[in-house]
């Protein structure tokens, strides 16, 4: 089981505060890992960095052997490891089929002179992008909608269109920014299921959570950071009782009284 | 070069730069809050400098009067500028402004060149061939006073902008609408405000200008383009910064105009606004008053 | 697709009503105006691609036109070439003058792209007046010849204002082809999803760069041969082709039709290309009219023509039986 | 689609529908004239305006010409071809017009020229200043067009030989309206002095609308000149004028100088004194022709006629004496009428065309001697 991405001393600094320390961790290919820790541990700036959006002022990453480091995001999505966003993102004026195709376009081959022409190998790729399009509407529950406007979409509906879209262009690692942050317990169900029906047909992820039970529920494998730094990298069941987690989330006095409470 | 000539090119840059940071920072004020851009603001520095000539010339209002009443009504023209028209696209509509206030600029300069015709009009008082003369230097007192009457409308913006709860609600509409929103500021009263004061110093301009330039209903376009660079090197929405930047641009204007063809100097300040914008896009000052 | 088929077929009917308008009516005032809606349906169709569909707000379109219409005098007067050559030419280098702008720009953001267009356009005009050397200066260049077309068995002389009317309009039905063709393809697509969401589509893959770079450079180099074809019907090209005036209009088409509307913008610049001449029977408030039908406008249609079509789009999805979990 | 189509047709209807109001055979003549009526040089087009409607009202005021009334149809082409080329399209189109009059800017009257060649429609230019519009109309080109009002090069040679006579002429600071009014100056001036192995001392243009002359006046003032050759006109003039005023310029201008529109208070402290000026006009000629046009003028407008005013009013003179000479409203026997104009100009000289369709008024040199303006001598252009 060689590991699909491997992240080395990875080291992100802001106006004299070093939000990523020198992070190293490994996802293993087919794998669920969960990203968590409190508020301003360095979670979101990791993944902007590893996806293009932040430029990172040390260390590398690699996608199955291929380095990353550096790259723009638009090559780093076309090497197949795209994202979700914290703030959700859509096309609002776009339908929701057309919210899907468009993610995939840049990375099935058709060049923009074939796409004007309108080869039949274009017609034949889009009618496949549709097809595939419904397919993951259909997953996430929001196939009866495939021609309405993104805008007309309630926040939880738009959560599961940006997984859909993301998972358009068949990457090998998703990395999703808090799916279920703001979204009410019945949606969380719905979009947990919607990642093990992923999950299970191959793809790879990285979940970037607060919502611990969510996380504990989810991943094989968890890593923790505080200010920057990875704390602890292991299963759930380890990680929820490790001291160093607990004074991280819950300070240090009442970290101890429940290790001991657990003994 | 003798230094007479310098000083005269300096002193004579400072003053322009001063009327052009008035017209520059009722623009960047309206901006800064509203987030739209005003392209008729040339027009109603055009109108103020009309109403300064009838009122000096017709009714011979005296200098301090004549600048006082058309400010004023400047500030008055503000309020119903907003109310009528601008209160209508507030919030996202930045490409409408542009539509309706290129709109209301045809209509403010094409009806006042059919009302007043196009003959320029110059204010003819004692006042307005008294010169200074200090060696070789020479500067016309009208100028003084212009530069005077900035100054004072400098100090006032200054004071209303950071000593005033109103001028705190302003920059803080500016900076982040929906915080500001949040904590219960008003931005439609706020928005009013900033309109009321942008046009009003922007009368000012005219009222103090009136005496020094030809009055003509087309007086007021070539100024926008100028203002429009300033409030772009400044950083937008930053009003101290497109302070300093129209009177460094009046000085090197002045300078350089002393120096190489008149025409060069339009090219210098457009070419210059390009590479200003490429080695620091967010105008010399950041942001500002936008965080 | 019967409603694709329908389109295509009203397009055809429409183009074909106003190619046989130079032989129902020998009225060249007609001809004079479909001469200057043609022109700036090329012009305001290259806006709407940069600006309605890309985002971009672009004061640079009067530039690329100013730059197509002298360098095809230049080139034919100085370098005796024909008026096609020197058209395309023209808009090549228009074309290039985009790229550099937009490259140098973009890097930075979509701001410091619409204040660079602003400072070229005004460049444009100053060195068109004081370049002399380049550009005959205040003068400009008059008495462009006539051009002539030679083809096997078929010589056409552009003497009479027909002749520019079908060249133009023929001109005009190309270009806006081709803008249909690359709106309505994933290309245009992908250009909304980079005005609707930036981040969004560089998560998906999309390299925003390359995509403004081609509406600028598309929209100038269509814009230049326009420049091009247009001041060989004046007869003369002068400093005042790169007017403000110019870029108010292609503004006003767009925001009124709407921006990212296709059909909206070609119906407005239709409208707005016409609507000055048809306010000519007041002399005096000509202009004053044509600034309060802005104003009236905006109050009425916020979001332009297109815009109220779009609204008018989401409330049939609004409707109750759209039932939300 | 079938929306926007419905606005096409509309717009098409319109416009039909407006040409259709042809005037009946009996009605007034009409004349149409192409002036920039809005853009930065509309205030040309007023006078221009002013100047032709004086003209008209005059003639309409002793019956009209062949019996019947004239009327003008001002249309504006904003200084700018594509403008002129609609606007006097539309007027051609609808075939009641006897004559085009005036364009007045150079590239406005150009791009006009094609048209009422192709049209057959007389076109008489009052203002322009290029000179390639004479070397293209007339014999052997577009014989159509009439230019009225003569084109630079000879007034200033006339001037410089003056200012020869009083060796002042090797020392002459140019400052001109960066246009073709003012190229033609520089040209004009340069041409002239080149003749007598002479060259201007600087050349600086300014752009139309520019508020502020410190700076170049500082610069010129350094140079130390011997006169500064100003070719600035209206809002400009007024700026230029104040501003060299008080600097204290100290040195007696030339060139084209529109001494007439100098304040009063700088005139009579003497600062003009020894100012030599050439003009195609000057409202204070003292022919009783031109008093009686300044006054009906000023008691109109309340301010004197400048010089675009003035070959306005001549040039629609000329044009409506070539109907009355024409005998019918017909465009092609009021051209070879125009051809044959003699007419007496108000400046007491005839107006003839050249076989380049081009009048050479007098010029009238002026000068200004302790605050009064005296004419020096009229001279052939």
């Amino acid at each position: 089981m060689s590991s699909l991405l491997e992240v080395r001393g990875l080291t992100k600094r802001y106006l004299g505060l070093t939000a990523v320390d020198g992070v190293t961790f490994d996802v293993e290919r087919g794998s669920v890992v969960g990203l968590i820790g409190p508020n301003g541990s360095g979670k979101s700036t990791i993944v902007d960095c590893v996806s293009g959006f932040q430029p990172a002022h040390g260390g590398q990453w690699m996608l199955d052997g291929r380095a990353l480091t550096g790259w723009p995001a638009h090559r780093i999505a076309g090497a197949g490891l795209t994202r979700t966003f914290q703030t959700v993102r859509a096309y609002d004026e776009l339908s929701l089929l057309d919210n899907l195709c468009v993610a995939t376009q840049e990375s099935d081959g058709v060049g923009w002179l074939a796409s004007l022409a309108r080869t039949r190998r274009l017609r034949s790729t889009e009618t496949a992008a549709a097809a595939r399009a419904r397919g993951l509407l259909a997953t996430v529950g929001l196939a009866e909608y495939a021609g309405a406007p993104a805008a007309m979409l309630s926040y939880g509906q738009r959560k599961l269109l940006a997984i859909a879209a993301a998972m358009m262009a068949r990457p090998r690692l998703v990395v999703l920014d808090e799916p279920v942050a703001g979204v009410n317990p019945t949606m969380v169900r719905r979009i947990e299921d919607v990642i093990h029906q992923f999950n299970a047909e191959g793809v790879t992820l990285i979940i970037v959570e607060h919502n611990v039970d969510f996380i504990m529920s989810l991943c094989g494998r968890v890593i923790v950071l505080e200010a920057g730094r990875k704390i602890a990298d292991g299963p759930p069941s380890l990680i929820r009782n490790d001291p160093r987690v607990l004074a991280a989330y819950l300070g240090q006095s009442r970290a101890t009284e429940i290790s001991h409470e657990r003994g | 070069m003798d230094p007479g000539i310098f000083l005269q090119l300096l002193l004579n840059g400072i003053v322009i730069g001063v009327i052009y940071a008035l017209v520059a920072m009722g623009l960047s004020l309206i901006f800064g809050v509203l987030e739209l851009v005003n392209f008729a603001h040339g027009e109603f520095y055009m109108l103020a400098a009309m109403l300064a000539y009838f009122l000096t010339m017709r009714l011979s209002l005296g200098y301090a009067a004549t600048v006082a009443v058309v400010t004023i009504l400047a500030v008055c023209l503000g309020y119903v500028f907003y109310e009528a028209l601008l209160v209508h696209i507030h919030g996202g509509g930045f490409e409408r402004s542009i539509l309706l206030t290129l709109g209301l600029s045809m209509v403010l300069q094409n009806g006042a060149v059919f009302l007043f015709t196009t003959t320029p009009r110059m204010i003819e008082t004692p006042l307005s061939y008294a010169n200074i003369v200090a060696g070789s230097v020479r500067v016309s007192v009208t100028r003084v006073l212009a530069l005077a009457l900035g100054l004072v409308a400098f100090a006032a913006l200054y004071l209303i902008l950071y000593r005033t709860r109103i001028g705190r609600a302003m920059r803080g509409v500016a900076q982040n609408r929906e915080a500001a929103l949040m904590v219960g500021i008003d931005p439609r009263a706020v928005s009013r405000l900033a309109v009321a004061i942008g046009i009003g110093l922007s009368g000012l301009a005219g009222a103090a200008l009136a005496p020094v330039y030809a009055v003509h209903p087309l007086m007021g376009f070539s100024f926008v383009f100028k203002a429009f660079a300033i409030i772009i090197l400044g950083g937008l929405g930053n009003i101290a910064g497109a302070a300093i930047m129209a009177v460094a641009l009046g000085i090197v204007e002045s300078v350089v105009g002393g120096f190489l063809p008149l025409v060069m100097v339009d090219a210098l300040v457009f070419s210059s606004m390009i590479g200003m914008l490429l080695l620091r896009p967010e105008g010399l000052f950041g942001r500002g008053v936008r965080v | 697709m019967t409603r694709g088929w329908l389109g295509a077929l009203g397009a055809l009917l429409g183009v074909a009503v106003l190619f046989a308008i130079p032989r129902l009516t020998g009225n060249e005032y007609l001809l004079a105006l479909g001469i200057s809606f043609a022109t700036f349906s090329v012009l305001s169709g290259g806006l709407n691609l940069v600006y309605g569909y890309t985002g971009l707000l672009s004061f640079a379109q009067v530039g690329f036109f100013g730059i197509g219409g002298y360098t095809a005098a230049l080139l034919v007067t100085e370098r005796a070439w024909s008026l096609w050559a020197g058209a395309v030419a023209g808009g090549v280098l228009a074309a290039l003058v985009g790229l550099v702008i937009g490259y140098s720009s973009l890097r930075l953001s979509r701001h410091s792209f619409a204040i660079v267009s602003l400072s070229f356009a005004l460049l444009c005009m100053i060195v068109a007046r004081d370049w002399v050397s380049l550009t005959r200066g205040a003068m400009g260049i008059p008495g462009l010849p006539v051009p002539g077309l030679d083809l096997p068995g078929w010589r056409w002389r552009l003497s009479r204002p027909a002749d520019f009317y079908y060249l133009l309009l023929g001109f005009a039905v190309m270009a806006q082809a081709l803008f249909y063709v690359v709106v309505s393809s994933r290309l245009g697509r992908a250009m909304r999803a980079i005005k609707l969401n930036e981040p969004l589509a560089q998560s998906h893959g999309i390299d925003p760069l390359r995509y403004k770079l081609l509406a600028i450079a598309l929209s100038a180099w269509l814009a230049g041969i326009a420049g091009g074809f247009f001041v060989f019907y004046l007869t003369i090209v002068d400093p005042s082709i790169f007017d403000f005036y110019y870029t108010e209009t292609m503004l006003i088409m767009v925001i009124i039709g709407g921006p990212g509307s296709f059909w909206g913008v070609l119906g407005s610049s239709a409208v707005l290309a016409a609507l000055p001449d048809l306010l000519r029977f007041t002399t005096d408030l000509r202009m004053v009219l044509y600034g309060a039908v802005l104003i009236a406008a905006m109050l009425i249609f916020p979001g332009g023509v297109g815009g109220w079509l779009d609204r008018r789009r989401l409330r049939r999805w609004r409707r109750p039986s759209l039932t939300t979990p | 689609m079938r929306k926007v189509r419905l606005i096409v047709a509309a717009a098409m209807m319109a416009a039909l529908g407006y040409s259709g109001l042809a005037g009946s055979q009996e009605g007034p003549i009409l004349i149409g004239a192409s002036i920039p009526i809005t853009g930065n040089v509309s205030n040309f087009g007023q006078h221009s305006r002013w100047g032709a409607e004086l003209a008209v009202s005059e003639a309409n005021a002793k019956g009209g010409v062949l019996g019947r009334k004239i009327e003008i149809d001002f249309q504006d082409n904003r200084c700018n071809p594509a403008e002129a080329v609609k606007s006097v399209t539309q007027m051609l189109a609808e075939k009641k017009y006897v004559a085009i009059f005036d364009g007045l800017c150079s590239s406005a009257a150009l791009a006009i020229m094609p048209l009422v060649e192709r049209a057959g429609v007389p076109f008489v230019v009052a203002n322009a200043s290029a000179t390639s519009i004479a070397e293209r109309s007339g014999v052997g080109g577009n014989k159509w067009t009439f230019k009225v009002n003569p084109t630079d090069l000879s007034m200033l040679d006339a001037l410089v030989s003056w200012l020869d006579k009083e060796g002042k002429a090797g020392n002459i600071a140019f400052l001109g309206e960066d246009s073709d009014f003012g190229r033609a100056g520089s040209t004009g001036l340069e041409t002239a002095l080149k003749k007598r192995n002479l060259k201007l001392a600087s050349v600086d243009f300014f752009q139309k609308g520019n508020a502020d002359f410190t700076p170049v006046f500082t610069k010129i003032k350094a140079r130390k000149p011997a006169l500064l050759a100003l070719y600035a006109v209206d809002a400009d003039f007024q700026n230029a004028i104040r501003q060299w005023y008080s600097l204290g310029g100290g040195v007696p201008l030339t060139g084209r100088v529109l001494v007439d529109q100098v304040p009063k208070e700088i005139m009579d402290s003497g600062f003009l004194d020894g100012t030599t000026s050439v003009q195609p006009y000057d409202p204070s000629v003292d022919t009783p022709g031109n008093k009686a046009f300044v006054e009906t003028f000023r008691k109109l407008h309340n301010i004197a006629p400048i010089l675009v005013s003035f070959e306005s009013y001549e040039a629609m003179k000329v044009l409506i004496d070539a109907i009355r000479r024409a005998g019918k409203a017909d465009p092609a026997t009021i051209r070879d009428a125009l051809a044959a104009t003699k007419m007496p100009s108000i400046l007491g000289t005839t107006i003839e065309f050249d076989d380049h369709n081009l009048a050479h008024n007098n010029a009238i040199i002026l000068t200004i001697k302790s605050g009064k303006v005296m004419v020096l001598g009229m001279s052939k252009t």
